[in-house]
This record gives C-alpha cells, structure tokens and sequence, in this order.
C-alpha cells in the first residue's frame, strides 16, 4: 500500500493527498477484485469444459472461441432475467442472502498474496481474518433457505449450516499446523517461510495431511462435490437457492465459484508456496513470474476441484459429518501434534521419519476404525 | 538437588493424572485402567528414586525448597512451594513403592469387582493427595492434600457403600478425622496469623524457620505459642494417625477392600500424622529441651504410649484377620508417636518406614488370604493355610516376625531404636512400650498359628493359593521386611540428625528381643501346641481371661462409650433444643398471640366498634394488600427478580448522584 | 419419538416430484422428514397414466403392439416379446428357431441396455453429476443403432411380430451385433473402475434400502430387485421360454439385498447377458424368421384366455389376455414389473435418509410408462 | 419504448446504435438456454440422449439442466402429459422467470399422439402454455430436439426488445392453473394461448 | 482515532441497557439468551476499550476479552441446551411459563 | 469524533435495538449478527485484529449458528411468535428501568474525569505474538481452566440436551 501511495506521489504530484491514499487503498482491491473475477468467469468455462471431456462431449463451443464467451453470455442472460421473490419469502431476507453470499467471499480475496508484494491487505491475522469471514457464509446460507420458505431450501440451508459449522473445526486444525510452522498469521509471512527447494510445506510430512485435510474441508466449505449437499440436486431439487432465479442466483453462484477460488487461493499460500517459485525474486518481472506461479498452482487445485465434482458420488449428511468428526479431527489433532514432534526432533531426518511415521499410524489407525464399518467385501453365487 | 525440587510436582502430578482419566473411561477399560495408574505409580516412583538418589550424596541436613506465588489479592500473596529433603525422599519412595504394589495386589483382589475403574481412580487419587502432602512444602498445601486424602479414605472405605457397615464405616472415619482437623486448622491459621507465612522453610522467613521467634511469644494455657500452635496441630495427627481417644475410625475402616486397608494402614493415611508431626518437629521441639521438654513433646509421648498399649490389649482379642491388625497399626503408630515425643525424630520416621513395609506386607498377605478362602475374614474359620498357600504363609511370616520385633527383621531394629529412645525419657513409658511389644508379639504369634496351622477349619470350599499378581507384591515387600533394618544406622545419618550416644543400648535391646522371645513362646503355648480343632471351639485366651477377654474383644468398649457419652449428649443438647423451640419460643409466641387476641376481645368489647375497628380493618387490609404485591415479587420469574435488581441498581446510582 | 433418537424434532412433510430430479420421470413421493430421517413415506402414482389396457381393448390384435413399446420406454423389445408371447400361446403359433434366436438376442440386447442405463441413473441419483450416466447412454447409442438399422426405430421398435419377427437380421446387422457385444466387456469394466471400486458409492449403498428375502417374495418383488435379496428366480430359468434352455449362462443372486447388492447384480447380469448374447450370435440357424402360418390381417385369436410372462429386465413382465375370439381383446392386462416392484417402496426406505430414499428408488430401477401404463 | 426501423436508421447515422444493446440481449438468452430438469415420458430419455456424448446440447450451452423452474429458461414438455401432470405443467411453467421458452417435444405433447383417445391425456400442452417450438415424432430423435433448439436460437435472435411479451405490462405473467373439475379439467384450455380448431 | 474515552462508554452503557432491556422485556427465552449476548458484547467492548485507553503495553485487558468471548460461547451453549431442554418440558420457551421449580 | 466511529456505533445501536424488540426471533437473529459485526469493527478500530477475527469466529460462525439451531430446534421452522405479543407482561418497567439505568450511566461517565480521555499511542505489530505469548506463560492457568470449562460446558450442553433422552 505505501509503495502505490509513494508511487502515485512520484508521479503525480499534484494530486491531494486524499485522493493519493484512497487510490492507493482501492486500487490492489480493485486490481485483485478484477483478476479474480476473470478468474471466477473463467473457471465456469472451463469447469463445463472439463466436465465435458470427463463426460466424453465437447462442451460449450458455439460462443465465440471454443465457447470462451459463455460465461459472458450467462451473466448477461442471468442479469435480464426475471427476478421473482415468492409471496411467503421473508423478503428482506431474501434480498440480503445472496449479496452476503458474496461478500465474505471475496473479502477473503483480501489476504490472498497474488504475487510478491502483491496483496490487497497485508493483515498480521491474515489467515485468521480468512477463517473467520469464511465462516460468515454460513449465514448467508441459512437466511437464503430459511427466507425462501421451501422445504428443500430449508433442508439445504439446515445441512449447509451443519455441514460449514463440522468442517469449520478440523479447517482450522489443519492450518494450526501452518502456523506453527511459520510462526505468524500474517499470509505474507507463511509464503515468505516456505522458501527453499524443499520450503513448500506440503512437502513435508504434516504439511502434506493438513494440505488433504485443509483441501478436503476447503471443499465441503463452498460445497463442492463430493460434499455439495446443501444443493444436492437428485435429493433436494437445488437446495438453499432453490427459489432465487435471475442475477440473486447468479450471485450464489458467483459466492460459491469464488469462495471456491479463494479457498484454494488460501490453500496454495498456507501449503503450496503461494506465490513462491523459480524465478520470482528477479528485480523486474519477479512480480509477474510469481503471479504466474500463483495461478498456475491455483489451477491446479481448482482442476482438482473438476475433476472430483465429475467422479464422485455425493456423500450421505451422516457419512459427511461423521468424516468431519471421526476422521479428520482426530487428524488434524494428530498432525499438530506430528508438528510438534518435527519441531523438537533434534535433525531434519529424525523429525521426518518420526512425524512421517507417526501419521502413517494415525492414518491406517483411523481408516481402519472408521472403514470396519462402511465397507464390506461381497461375494455373489450363481445358479444355473 | 536444586534442579530435582522443580520436579518434584511430578511425583504426586502423575497419579492425579492417572486419577482424572480413570474417571473418564468406560467401566469395562480394566486393563487399561489398570495400565494407566500402575504406569502412573511407576514412573512415580522411579521420580521418587531419582529424587532419593539426589539427596543420597548430601551428608548434611541439606534440603531444597522451590516456592512459588500461586495467586495475590491486594497484598497478600499465596504462595505454595515444593520441598526436598531426606526426610520427604525416603517417603516419597516408601509411597510409590509400597504403593505400587498394593497397586498390584488390588489388581488381583479387585479382579471380580464391577467397579474396578472407580476403585482405581479413587486409588490414584489417594496416592496422589498423600504424595502432594509429602512433597509440599506449604501447610496450605498440605493441608489440602491432607483433606484430600480424607476424602480418598471417606470414598474408598466406603468402597463398597451399598454394604451398611460399610457405609457407617466411611461416615465415622469422616467425621472422627474431621474433629481432629478442626485442631489443625486452628493451628494453621494460628501459625499463619503469627509467623506471616505458610511455607515451611523459605531461606530464612518459613515458618519453621521462626520456630525460635514463636517460642518466645506466649499462646494459650501459658503455653509458649511455638507449643500452642504444635498441639493445635498434633490434635490433627491424632485424628489422621488414630492416636487415641480418636482411634476408633481405623478399625472400622477395615471394611473397605483390602488394598485400601494396606493403603492406609502402611504407606499413606496414618503415616500422614506422624509424617507431619516429624515434619514439624522443630515447633513441637521449639522452646524446649531434653532436660524440660515442652508439653507438645510429652502430650505426644504419652498420647502414642498409651495408644501403644491400649491397642496392642485389644488386638489380642480380635477374631478378624484384618481388625486385629488394624489395632496392631494402631499400636505401631503409638510406637512412632512416642518415639517421636521423646525426642527421636530418626526412630520416629524410621519405625514409620520399616513398619510401612511390613504392614503392606501384612496386609496385603490377609488380602491373600481372604481370597483364598472365598472371602473368609474370621480367623477361626481359617486354620492350616500353610499348605494350601505356602507363598503367602512364608511372607506373611516374615512380616509377622518383622511385627513381632525378632532379629534381624527390619521390625526388630526401628523397634529397637523407639525403645530405646523412650528409655531416655521416661522409664514408665519404656516400660509400658516394652510390654506392649510383648502383646505384639503374642497376638501376632497367635494370628499366625490361627491362621496358618492345624487344619483347614472353613468348611467346603477349599482354600487355594492366589494369582501371580497378588502374591507377587507381598513376595517382594518381604524381601525389604527382612533387609531394611540394617539400613537404620545409615538412615539417621542421611537423615543428618546427629544425636548423641544413648545409654542402655544393650539393656534395651536384651530386653526386648527377650520379651518378643516371650511372646512367641506364650502364643505357641497357648495356640500353637494345640491348635483349634473348629470354628465354634473357645479360644484358648478366652477360656483363661474370662470376662477381660471379652472385654478386650469389645475394645475395651470405647465405642459404647462414646455412644454413651458424646452421642447421647449431642442427642439430648439436639432433644433439648427441639422442645426448648417447641415449648419455651412457640409458647411465648403463643402467648403473645393468646394476649393480643385477649386485649382485641377486650377492645372489641369495650370500645367503639365502628371506629376502632374501621380503622383496624383499614390497617389490615393494607397490610394484606401489601403482603399480596410484595408477594407478586416473589413469582419465580427471573425477570421479575432482574426487574429488582436493576431497580435497586437505578436508585443507588440516584443515590449516589444526589450525594 | 423421532427416528433419530436424540433431539426430537418437528417433522417435515416434503413433496419429492412430481417434478424433481431423481424421480425418474413423473412420480411422487410424500415424505415425512424428522430432520433427514425418513418417517413416513407415500407413493403416489399416476402422473403418466395413459390409458394403455383402455385403448388395448379398443385396438386390434397387432394394433397395440406398438403401444408395448411405450410401456416400459427403455426397452421395446422384450415388451414386445411379453405380448406376443400371450398371444403365441393363445393360438398354438410356432415360433421358428431363427426367430426365437433375434428375439433373445434383442432381449438381451435390451437388458444391457436397460441395466447400464439404470445403474447410470441410480449412481447419478447418488450425485454423481451425470458422467456415470452419459457413460452409459454413449454405449446405449450402439444399441440404438443396432436397434434402428434392424427395425427403423431408435426406441420404439415395433418389432416382434406374432410368430416370429417383423425383419430379418442380415449379416451386417449381426456383425454389428456382435461388434456392440465384444465391446461390452470393456466397457463394464472402465465402469466398475469408476463405480465398483469408488469408496462413495460403496459407503452410500452398502447397507442401504435392505429388503428382506421374505419380503421380496411376499411382495412378489421379481427380478434383479428379488435376486439381490436372495430369491433365486429367473424366469429365463424357471420357464425356458423361447430357446433359453439351450444357453449356458448363470444367474447372479446377493445375499444382502441392500442398494450395493441390486446394483452389482445388474452388472453381474450384463456380465451374463454378454455370454448368452456371444453364443446366440454363434449358433444362430438360418431359416424362416417368422412362422409362416401368420398373418397379420385379419389376425384373429380363439376365445379363451391366455399369459405370457417372460423375464424383462426390470423383472416379471406379464400379459395377460382375454379374448372372445375377435379381432380385439376382450380384456388386456399387463403386470408391469416396476409397478410391482415399487410397492415395497416404503417397507425399504423407513428409517433411512432422505438421501437414501433417493438412491433405493434409483435402485428398483422403474420406468413411469410401465408403472402408470 | 418502442423504436421504429426509421428512427433507428436515422440514429445510426448520427452514430448512435441501439442494435448491439438488442444483440447482445438476444445473443446472450440464445446462447445460454438452461432447461429445466424435467422429463415426462418416453421422449425425456432422448432429451437426456441429447445432452449426451453423442449430440451434446452443451456445445450451444444448453446443457445447464437445472432442478429448480426459478433458475430454467427453457421447459421441454418431453411426453405425454395427462391431465393429472397438466396443472403441475403448467405450476412450473408460472414459477419460471421470464423470459422463457416452451419446447413441446413429441407427439404426445403436442397433441396426445397414440394416446390422443384416452380418457387421462391432454391433447396437446399447448392448450395451456404458450409453446414455441413444436417437435413431431414419437419420440423425435435427438437430432430432432437439437434442430428445435437451434430454431428456438434463431426465434430469439429476431426478436425485439419492444416486442417481447415479458416487458409487456398487459402480457399475463402468470397463466391460469388448470383444476380437476366435475369432469375434466377446468378451464378445458387457456383461451389466451390455444384457441379450439374451427369445424 | 480521535474518539475519546467518555465516549466508548457511553457506547458501551447504552448497548448494555438495551440488552438489559431486552432482557427484561422478551417472553421468548432465546431472545432473552440473545439479549445476554448484547450485554456481553457490551462488556467485552469495554475491556478492550479501556485496554487500549489506559493500559496500553500491557494486553491484560485483551486476555480478559479473549477469556470473557470463550465463557461467552460456552455459556450460549450450556444455555441454549437448558432452552432446549425445558422446551421439551414446557412445549414453550415463554419464560413467563416457567416458573416451576420442578419440571 | 470519528465518522467511522459514529456510523459504526450507529449500525451497532440500531441492530442491538432491532435485536431485542423484532418479533420474528430469525430477524433477531440477523440484527444481532449486525451487532456482532459491529462490535469485531470496533475491535479493529481499536488495533485489537485479534479479538475481531475471534469475535467473528466464535460470535458468527458459533455462537450465532448455536442460536439458529435453537430457534429450529424449539419451533416452528418460521420462527415467529405466533399471535402472541412477544413482550412480557411488564414490558414498560423494563424499557424504564433499562432506559433509567443507561441515562445513569452516561451522567456518571460525563462527570468523570475520563470523559476527554485520548488514547496512548498504539502499539500494533506483534500483539497477536504477543497474546500467543501471554497465553501459554503468564496465562496459562486460565487457559487451561477456560479449557476444562469449554469442554464441560460442551459435555454439560450434550447431557442437558441429551436428558429427555435417558428417561424414556
């Protein structure tokens, strides 16, 4: 923020000094708002895309190149559309729901490092502020199912709430471990420690469980298949947005798709080295190549984000919090104490095999406990 | 040794630990209950060791101490603190260690009990609480832990409650500690309010540091307060070590399960008095000498000779293995009180020790037994268990030989050492303590030969040795029963008390190996020629004492004589009271009433009737009316009350402003 | 007393469908939610009746043949094969072998057409974003264009005649048949890759929607549904209709009778399907592919009455017929195998989640045509 | 407003275009036609042939199926519709926002096709709805359904701002739900869709 | 920041009597848990407050909001269970209804 | 003053007024969650980041949704009151009492000497560090006595919860 504010002084030093601050206070907003929003209507794109070739069609390809402008086109169409709000919906209620659907998402843009020195607001809890505002999509959710006055809206809102509120605690477990490792809640901080060859925390042991676990909460977060039951569509027709049609649904899904974003934007700094890479700490393009590096490892989480929702089968409300609670918190329990274990080891190759060993134990431990009881072998006679 | 002291905590922490989880897990978790407050009391122990091994190399009377603020308010500060000398060392491991295989032992006794969790955390607990007394070096602390060990004592004598003796058990031992507590307190807070601090020993400003100071300041009864505050708190150790007149919760917590009982009676409830006396010794010593003892020293002399004595009578007469060796712990104790009251502090601790060791032995051997005969407790009923249980006769011989004073187990030589210390002080108590020694002997010979020979007397079910876990603790208490007495030279020397050379050494211990010889000898006599044929056959004694003998049984009454005395009193003062309030407060009531409604009658009759009782009417009515609004206050509604309260809050700030 | 057993709560009455995405077209089901627990559960039926024994009764013979392929939509063939079959038995037609041949072959045919696609929809139901179905319908397209190159119709063949079949299977159709039938095998198993061994389907239909061996026979539940519950019934067995008698192949029964169960053995079927289908290709004789006895004017059947029952994929589909010697049936039934088969809808779905309710209705596999006719 | 072609020409002259405003308003509901989940009878499944691999609706973006009428565009009344299914038919066709689209797909729904004579099948669903596209077939492939799809492209693409019904304050935003009357369904037909053939 | 003192208290004492009003007023028990919940705040608002007022340097008066939150929500928790508990009771979360010692 | 201040403590007083007076207990709710926000705004105001994110955390992301479960759980799912006035018999007492008291208090805040009190400089780096710091040195008793309540309360909520339960 200084840096903008010392460079639009250099350049132009007629402005008011107002004008200079809010400038250099809204332009990152505005910058990183932009790019993520392109990033939000690309993902669309490419997320029917890719569902399209795991579905062996060819998906959206009649709006400009290769279908490139359907989320154009989507927008436009969701925008002119009617908006109906039913007669027994809570309207106020209903008018709030979606915009605060939105509005954490992209707050949480916030703390997000794009590139090297790239951040909208570099706060010292910048990964605490992340988990908290998360956390207020929660309402949003509930009031835009409980205003809607439909059952299947309130079915979602209510699984939402239960669903957002279990992952919520193995979440924070799980980046505990981060900062641990780090040492500060600053999200600039927890990049700048994972430098090395082998700095990315997801390269050690304990980072790479919190990372599954951090990605696998990240996912039932913003509802994401395998965990999209609050809009399970083959249970409860579209869940806590049933009743919301025209540009409130647009928002829902913009909240959703960029709660998605910056989850795994969250994700990539506290695991994946954030903006960290080859290439940028050069004095000139090192910006640009380490916004690179950030995209380049956000796709690949948002691929994998894809690629799930065109695999697997939804899981049960039971069978999702029962994960929550008899898998991963214990977990991320054992893993902050792994943590611990590579912190004291007296070298790094003690601290590996000890923490590696340790959650290998838990792991197969917990499968086996949590497995005995879901899965069975099954035999089948034949009779002539 | 500076180092060590910061972890002391550990010791008594890790039960308390072991205590909190127990009482999370599931009732079927015995294993693993047990795992954890054995793993518990080991690693216990092995701190004590370390703790042990640390004052080892320490000629002097070196100790460390490690206080510390635990909360302020204002300007007075808390303090607690941790303490390591020889003194507490060699407790903490004779508790851990002893403790650990009464731990053990309870493993195999509990085995069929449903509540084996409960029993195991309410153990760790008392292991913790007597471990925390031990190490603390703070009478609040101590205190506490004191208390919390009477809690311990109160839940697991009342172990099994559902049994009614048992839960009159619990209650008396409460309560008789109780009277006893109330002593103590006083005396803490005396030794509070005098000496300004708690702790014990604080570079200079502890409390037995300011011994000297206290002795010059006068206290009650034209006691010096040193004295004042040093009985105060010997009333506590009466209670917590059943000195007499406060004795009569010991025998009855017999009903406890027998782990308990060895818990106790050896390592940890009892010791805690004459623990804590020893540890205060420099007040009870304050002020005084050995010419002109003060009056604490000679009330604690003459308290635990009697006691001695007066127990050691009744265990001759006791047909149940466990009561007429709870008498026989009371009796011991006696010996550690007088020891300590003549001035021995070393024999004191050191009987404290040896006795420890061998009355776990002891005790947990009646356990041995008590499971081998199906839960038989009447020793006439017993007979010929030598070949049935051969593990446990020999241990159990063992300690009976280290009880009964014979050389060289480890009974003989502290026991030697309390005589001999007496026999500076004062001949008369020598003496009664010598013949008490002798009924040591004699009614432990007369335990064993009940017990262990002749034939089998208990009819169908066969006795049958016990399980590895319960004879393997008393198998190793015996080896220390036989080998820790000849540790008694070196432990007045760790113990860094130098006193001078005693005179009569040899007169003292001729003596008494000979009246243990002779208490051997009469109990064979009597019992062991001819041994008891069945269960309904007279006992020997009986048939030779007649009356006494049955009042040695009944313990020398003392029970109906309380009952008879403070009891009564207490119902009659409660009695009192009922008709008092009934009569004297309600009649005068009444009378009032009577009275009031005699002049209304009057008046109404008298007077006017229209004017005096309009107004009258008046009156009521607003009185009732009144009554019923104040009455709506009172609706049970919360926010009714809240209502109140921040009205009350409104008109003190108004108040307040207009001020 | 909530279904739940800890937090009691009020109930939810929900309307699943007539319109909603898992009820395979128009069906209903009434609801009652203690939060997602199902307590109380009402199908109501009827949204697709079209009239079909009505009309029957009004139409000729051979006239409502193309109605029975709009019975139960997904598979034409063997509705086909079921009413003429009734009416083969009422006037002592000879089916001649080669005929009998195509029909088993359509017939199975139709029963991998039919199970890839239910099984497709039943994982979709689960949530599985449609790719498992558009698996399925990718290779329902080959049969389709067996289907159409045979008969000139996608789906609604109108194919079997009384007394054998309308068309000849020449040489480029069989080799086409037998393209469609080397190729299945590979396709079952990218399937069960991406089913059997996914750890979401198996912990959403393992022990899920349990029906009882004696319920499914007291509810004269029939096929794949009875046979995962334990009933050993195939009517491919028990009747030897047509030429089954001269195939080797086995019938897959489970002993669980949970969702896991009826969707392993459809693919245990197909699996089955594929060896009887590889032996009728071989050993198909050559011949006349229609008896040459019929006609199909003035088609007239002897009064009396008569049931045809074959083995369709969905189960026991029967037709039972009356006649008074016309050239329309006096009274036209059809047993439809889902209709029969969703009646033990409630008894599977009690006490599960709303969730399940979905996939064990998935897992009965029904077809609305047939359900409401 | 209503713009007339005269008037437009003589703003474009001055450099003022509202044709791209209508173009991108046509371009962007043409190309993102989201139908409803929604499937009746026979035809439903070659609706659901053709949003898969082999046609695939999706290249026209057309492959949104939504579950929920708030968020479709697009119905297609894929089978016959009884009389039991019309009034709910026609709920979901009220409860979706306009504008919107009616694609009868079938024989059946455009008239009753082989089922036209029993006693439970409405004759045509277009007696309540507008529909705006017929398909013939019994069942129409689904090579059929995509042609209706791209003709309903082109419909829309023609249409104009100041013609639509949508933004017409007399156009009915929601039309009549039918109701099981003493005999029939009552109204037996919405008279501002469907008016009877004349004899 | 240029508020004074006097001013967050202000702020804090009159968000505390609406609480406290609510408290006071509302039949509904989880309203008057909600009104709690208000005064709470209040107080919490005014620890920090004069933390950053009067005690700067030293964090006791964060701890004590920090504290004060956690027993904030534990008290929610513990207190809407007893809600929920006497709802089964009563049928009713009027507060007025219940005034019954026993259930 | 402060525009932030005013506008922020403008929106705070408005949602805890709407909090407590709206009839439907979900629009409560809403307007308490408001209040909540203000309250982590004022935090953040005041340099505390810490205690905003928590307050966040805990008041929106828990505490709320606990209340949400609560008004599910005892009603009917609308949430409103039925026909019923929401208020309790003396609601005027109340509003009086209430009233009275906040006049006191801002009489006696005027009168005191704090009124025109000024901020020391702020101290803002490192104080979440430092808090982390606090709570396992000089804190570490009431944290771990906050821990041993936070877990009764949680065993305590499920048991009362739970009651109903046992007794059938």
């Amino acid at each position: 923020m200084d840096a903008i504010y010392q460079l639009i002084h250099d350049y132009c030093p007629t402005m008011p000094d107002w004008l200079a601050l809010a400038l250099a206070i809204l332009l990152p907003i505005a910058i990183v708002m932009g790019v993520f929003l392109t990033v939000f209507a690309l993902l669309t794109w490419v997320e029917r895309k890719a569902l399209g070739r795991i579905q062996n069609r060819r998906g959206p390809n009649r709006v400009g190149p290769v279908g490139l402008f359907q989320p154009i086109a989507d927008g436009l169409k969701l925008l002119t559309k009617e908006d109906i709000v039913p007669n027994a919906a809570d309207k106020v209620v209903h008018f709030l729901a979606p915009v605060l659907v939105v509005v954490p998402a992209f707050m949480v843009l916030a703390v997000v490092p794009v590139a090297k020195g790239f951040i909208a607001v570099d706060l010292n809890i910048g990964v605490l502020f992340a988990l908290a505002v998360s956390t207020a999509s929660v309402l949003a959710l509930f009031m835009a199912g409980w205003a809607s006055h439909n059952k299947f809206s309130l079915l979602g809102a209510m699984r939402g709430v239960a669903q957002v509120v279990s992952y919520e605690v193995p979440m924070v477990l799980a980046a505990v471990v981060v900062l641990m490792a780090s040492g500060s809640l600053s999200s600039v901080s927890i990049v700048e420690a994972q430098r090395g060859l082998t700095g990315w925390f997801v390269c050690k042991p304990w980072g790479l469980v919190g990372f599954v676990i951090f990605q696998l909460c990240a996912m039932a977060e913003v509802a994401r298949t395998p965990f999209d039951l609050p809009e399970a569509e083959s249970e409860i027709v579209a869940g806590y947005h049933t009743e919301y049609s025209g540009f409130k649904f647009a928002l829902f899904q913009m909240g959703e798709y960029v709660a998605a974003i910056t989850m795994g934007g969250i994700t990539v700094t506290m695991f994946l080295g954030g903006y960290l890479g080859p290439g940028c700490d050069l004095p000139k393009f090192g910006w640009l190549i380490s916004a690179c590096w950030f995209f380049a490892k956000l796709g690949i989480i948002v691929v994998i984000n894809i690629w799930a929702r065109g695999t697997w089968p939804r899981v049960r409300v039971d069978q999702l919090l029962g994960f929550a609670w008899k898998l991963l918190l214990p977990l991320s329990l054992v893993n902050i104490v792994a943590m611990a274990v590579w912190h004291f080891a007296p070298n790094k190759l003690v601290g590996w095999v000890e923490s590696a060993v340790l959650l290998a134990v838990a792991i197969v431990a917990l499968v086996k406990i949590n497995a005995g009881q879901t899965f069975e072998k099954r035999s089948y006679r034949f009779t002539s | 040794m500076n180092e060590l002291v910061k972890q002391q905590w550990l010791i008594p922490f890790l039960p308390l630990v072991a205590a909190a989880v127990q009482s999370l897990l599931p009732r079927k978790a015995r294993k693993l209950s047990a795992g954890i407050c054995l793993t518990a009391m080991g690693a216990s122990c092995v701190l004590a060791l370390r703790a042990f091994v640390g004052t080892l190399g320490h000629h002097e009377a070196e100790r460390a101490v490690w206080n510390f603020v635990w909360f302020d308010y204002g300007t007075t500060r808390l303090q607690l603190g941790f303490i390591l000398d020889p003194m507490t060392a060699a407790m903490a491991l004779m508790v851990t260690f002893v403790g650990f295989w009464i731990f053990v032992n309870a493993t195999g006794y509990m085995s069929d009990d449903e509540n084996f969790t409960r029993f195991f955390c309410f153990l760790s607990l008392f292991a913790a609480a007597m471990l925390g007394l031990v190490v603390a070096n703070n009478l609040l602390m101590l205190f506490m832990c004191w208390e919390l060990v009477g809690l311990c004592s109160y839940l697991l004598i009342g172990f099994w409650y559902f049994k009614p003796s048992a839960a009159t058990a619990m209650k008396k031992a409460f309560i008789t500690t109780r009277i006893g507590d109330v002593g103590f307190f006083l005396g803490i807070l005396m030794l509070s309010w005098q000496a300004g601090t708690l702790n014990l020993y604080d570079g200079g400003n502890g409390a037995l540091e300011q011994a000297g100071k206290l002795a010059g300041l006068h206290g009650w009864f034209g006691w010096s307060m040193a004295t004042t505050i040093a009985v105060l708190l010997f009333i506590g150790a009466m209670g917590k070590s059943a000195q007499f007149p406060l004795h009569v919760w010991l025998p009855d917590a017999m009903e406890g399960p027998t782990p308990v009982s060895a818990l106790i009676h050896a390592a940890t409830m009892v010791a805690a008095g004459v623990f804590m006396v020893g540890r205060m010794f420099a007040l009870f010593t304050a002020g005084g000498s050995a010419e002109h003892p003060t009056f604490a020293m000679d009330m604690v002399l003459w308290v635990g000779c009697f006691t001695a004595l007066f127990s050691a009578t009744i265990a001759v007469g006791q047909f149940d293995i466990k009561r007429a060796l709870a008498y026989s712990t009371c009796s011991q104790l006696g010996f550690m009180m007088m020891a300590l009251g003549a001035g021995g502090l070393v024999p004191g601790q050191f009987h404290l020790l040896t006795h420890a060791f061998f009355k776990a032995l002891l005790f947990l051997g009646s356990g041995c037994v008590i499971i081998g005969t199906h839960h038989e407790q009447d020793m006439r009923k017993m007979g010929g268990l030598r070949k049935y249980m051969p593990i446990t006769f020999w241990c159990y011989l063992i300690g009976m030989l280290a009880l009964a004073g014979v050389p060289p187990f480890a009974g003989f030589f502290s026991k030697d050492e309390v005589l001999l210390v007496t026999f500076q002080r004062s001949k008369v108590a020598w003496g009664l303590a010598t013949f008490a020694a002798f009924l040591t002997a004699f009614y432990m010979t007369r335990q064993m030969f009940m017990v262990f020979a002749g034939k089998w007397r208990g009819g169908h079910h066969e006795p049958h040795e016990v399980r590895w876990n319960m004879w393997l603790p008393i198998a190793v208490l015996s080896v220390f029963a036989i080998g820790l007495g000849f540790f008694g030279g070196k432990y007045e020397h760790y113990l860094g008390v130098h006193e001078e050379e005693l005179h009569g050494k040899s007169l003292v211990m001729g003596l008494s190996v000979a009246v243990g010889a002779a208490g051997i000898l009469l109990g064979w006599l009597m019992y062991g020629r001819k041994t008891m044929a069945h269960a309904e056959e007279p006992d020997p004694l009986e048939v030779k004492l007649g009356a006494l003998f049955t009042c040695l049984n009944r313990k020398w009454y003392v029970d109906e004589f309380y009952d008879a005395t403070i009891i009564r009193a207490t119902m009659l003062l409660g009695e009192f009271w009922r008709v008092f309030d009934n009569r004297v407060i309600d009649g005068i009531l009444h009378g009032i009433a009577w009275t009031a409604w005699g002049v209304s009658q009057v008046v109404r009759w008298v007077g006017d009737e229209f004017v005096i009782n309009g107004g009258f009417d008046a009156g009521c009515e607003g009185v009732r009316l009144t009554g019923r609004e104040f009455a709506k206050l009172q609706t049970g509604r919360i926010q009714g009350y809240l209502r109140i309260l921040c009205l009350g809050a409104v008109i003190l700030l108004v108040i307040w402003y207009l001020k | 007393m909530s279904a739940t057993g800890i937090i009691q709560t009020q109930t939810l009455e929900v309307s699943l469908g007539p319109q909603h995405p898992s009820t395979h077209g128009v069906f209903r089901m009434d609801v009652v939610l203690d939060g997602e627990y199902v307590v109380k559960l009402k199908p109501v039926m009827g949204y697709l009746h079209r009239n079909h024994e009505q009309l029957a009764e009004k139409m000729t013979w051979l006239g409502s043949m193309p109605y029975t392929d709009r019975l139960d939509y997904f598979c034409s063939m063997t509705n086909n094969w079921a009413y003429a079959l009734a009416v083969e038995k009422m006037t002592g037609l000879k089916v001649p072998e080669r005929a009998e041949y195509i029909r088993v072959i359509m017939a199975e045919l139709t029963r991998l057409l039919n199970h890839s696609c239910a099984i497709g929809f039943l994982l979709s139901d689960c949530g599985a974003w449609f790719t498992p179905v558009l698996y399925a319908l990718r290779e329902r397209e080959w049969i389709l264009d067996f289907f159409e190159t045979v008969s000139g119709a996608r789906m609604m063949c109108n194919y079997m005649r009384f007394g054998g079949v309308r068309v000849d299977l020449d040489d480029a159709s069989l080799a086409m048949a037998r393209n469609i039938v080397a190729r299945w095998p590979a396709f079952l198993d990218e399937f069960e890759k991406l089913m059997t061994e996914n750890e979401v389907l198996l912990a959403r239909t393992q022990r899920v929607g349990i029906l009882s061996r004696n319920l499914a026979i007291n509810a004269s539940v029939s096929g794949p549904v009875a046979r995962a519950s334990g009933v050993e019934y195939d009517i491919r067995k028990v009747d030897k209709y047509g030429v089954y008698d001269r195939f080797d192949f086995g019938v897959p029964v489970g002993e669980a009778g949970d969702t896991f169960d009826r969707y392993m053995i459809r693919i245990l079927e197909m699996r089955e399907a594929v060896k009887i289908l590889e032996q009728a290709l071989r050993d198909i004789p050559a011949g006349p592919f229609i008896a040459p006895e019929a006609k199909l004017r003035n088609f007239k059947v002897p009064a009396g009455d008569g049931y045809g029952r074959i083995e369709a994929p969905k189960g026991e589909l029967g037709f039972y017929l009356v006649s008074e010697g016309g050239a329309k049936p006096y009274r036209y039934h059809v047993r439809p195998p889902s209709f029969i088969n969703l009646t033990i809808l409630e008894d599977m779905c009690l006490g599960q989640k709303v969730a399940d309710t979905v996939i064990i209705l998935g897992s009965v596999d029904i077809v609305l045509g047939e359900v409401d006719r | 407003m209503a713009v007339d072609p005269n008037l437009k020409s003589e703003l474009q002259k001055q450099g003022i275009f509202v044709m791209p405003v209508e173009f991108l308003y046509n371009w962007s509901r043409k190309s993102s036609l989201w139908p409803i989940q929604f499937g009746l009878a026979c035809c439903a499944i070659e609706m659901i042939a053709a949003a898969a691999a082999r046609h695939d609706m999706a290249r026209f973006g057309a492959e949104v199926f939504r579950a929920s009428p708030r968020q479709a565009d697009l119905m297609i009344v894929s089978g016959t519709v009884t009389k039991k299914m019309a009034p709910q038919v026609v709920r979901l066709y009220n409860q979706m926002p306009e504008p919107k689209y009616v694609i009868a797909m079938g024989a059946c729904a455009i008239s009753g096709g082989p089922f036209k004579d029993g006693y439970n099948v409405l004759k045509g669903v277009d007696r309540y709805i507008p529909v705006d596209i017929h398909i013939p077939g019994c069942p129409p492939r689904p090579e059929a359904l995509l042609h209706a799809l791209m003709t309903l492209q082109e419909k829309i693409s023609k249409q104009h701002l100041n013609e639509v019904s949508w933004y017409d304050k007399n156009a009915p935003s929601e039309f009549p739900v039918p109701q099981y009357g003493a005999h029939d369904l009552e109204p037996p037909a919405n008279p501002k869709v469907w008016e009877p053939p004349k004899k | 920041m240029s508020v004074p003192l006097g001013y967050y208290l202000m702020l804090g004492g009159v968000l505390f009597c609406i609480g406290l009003c609510g408290a006071l007023t509302r039949k509904n028990a989880i309203a008057v848990l909600m009104s709690i919940e208000i005064m709470f705040n209040a107080a919490i608002l005014n620890f920090v407050v004069f933390w950053y007022y009067l005690h700067n340097g030293a964090l006791t008066g964060q701890m004590f909001a920090l504290f004060a939150i956690a027993v904030a929500a534990a008290e929610s928790a513990v207190g809407l269970a007893l809600v929920i508990s006497v709802y089964r009771h009563y049928r009713s979360v009027d507060v007025d209804e219940m005034k019954a010692l026993k259930g | 003053m402060n525009i932030v201040f005013l506008t922020l403590s403008a929106i705070m007083v408005l949602g805890a007024v709407l909090a407590v007076t709206l009839r439907n207990l979900v629009h409560c709710l809403l307007a308490l969650v408001v209040f909540f926000l203000g309250i982590a705004g004022h935090f953040f105001l005041l340099k505390a980041d810490f205690l905003g994110a928590a307050q966040i955390l805990i008041y929106i992301g828990a505490v709320a949704v606990l209340i949400l479960f609560a008004i599910m759980l005892t009603r009917n799912i609308s949430g409103t009151e039925g026909g019923r006035s929401s208020l309790g018999g003396a609601w005027w007492l109340g509003v009086g009492l209430a009233s009275s008291l906040a006049g006191m208090m801002c009489v006696f805040v005027r009168r005191s000497e704090l009124v025109t009190k000024l901020p020391y400089g702020a101290t803002e780096e490192g104080v979440v560090k430092e808090i982390g710091k606090l709570l396992v040195t000089d804190w570490v008793v009431p944290l771990e006595i906050m821990a041993v309540l936070l877990t009764a309360a949680l065993i305590g909520a499920v048991v009362i919860a739970l009651e109903e339960e046992k007794k059938r």
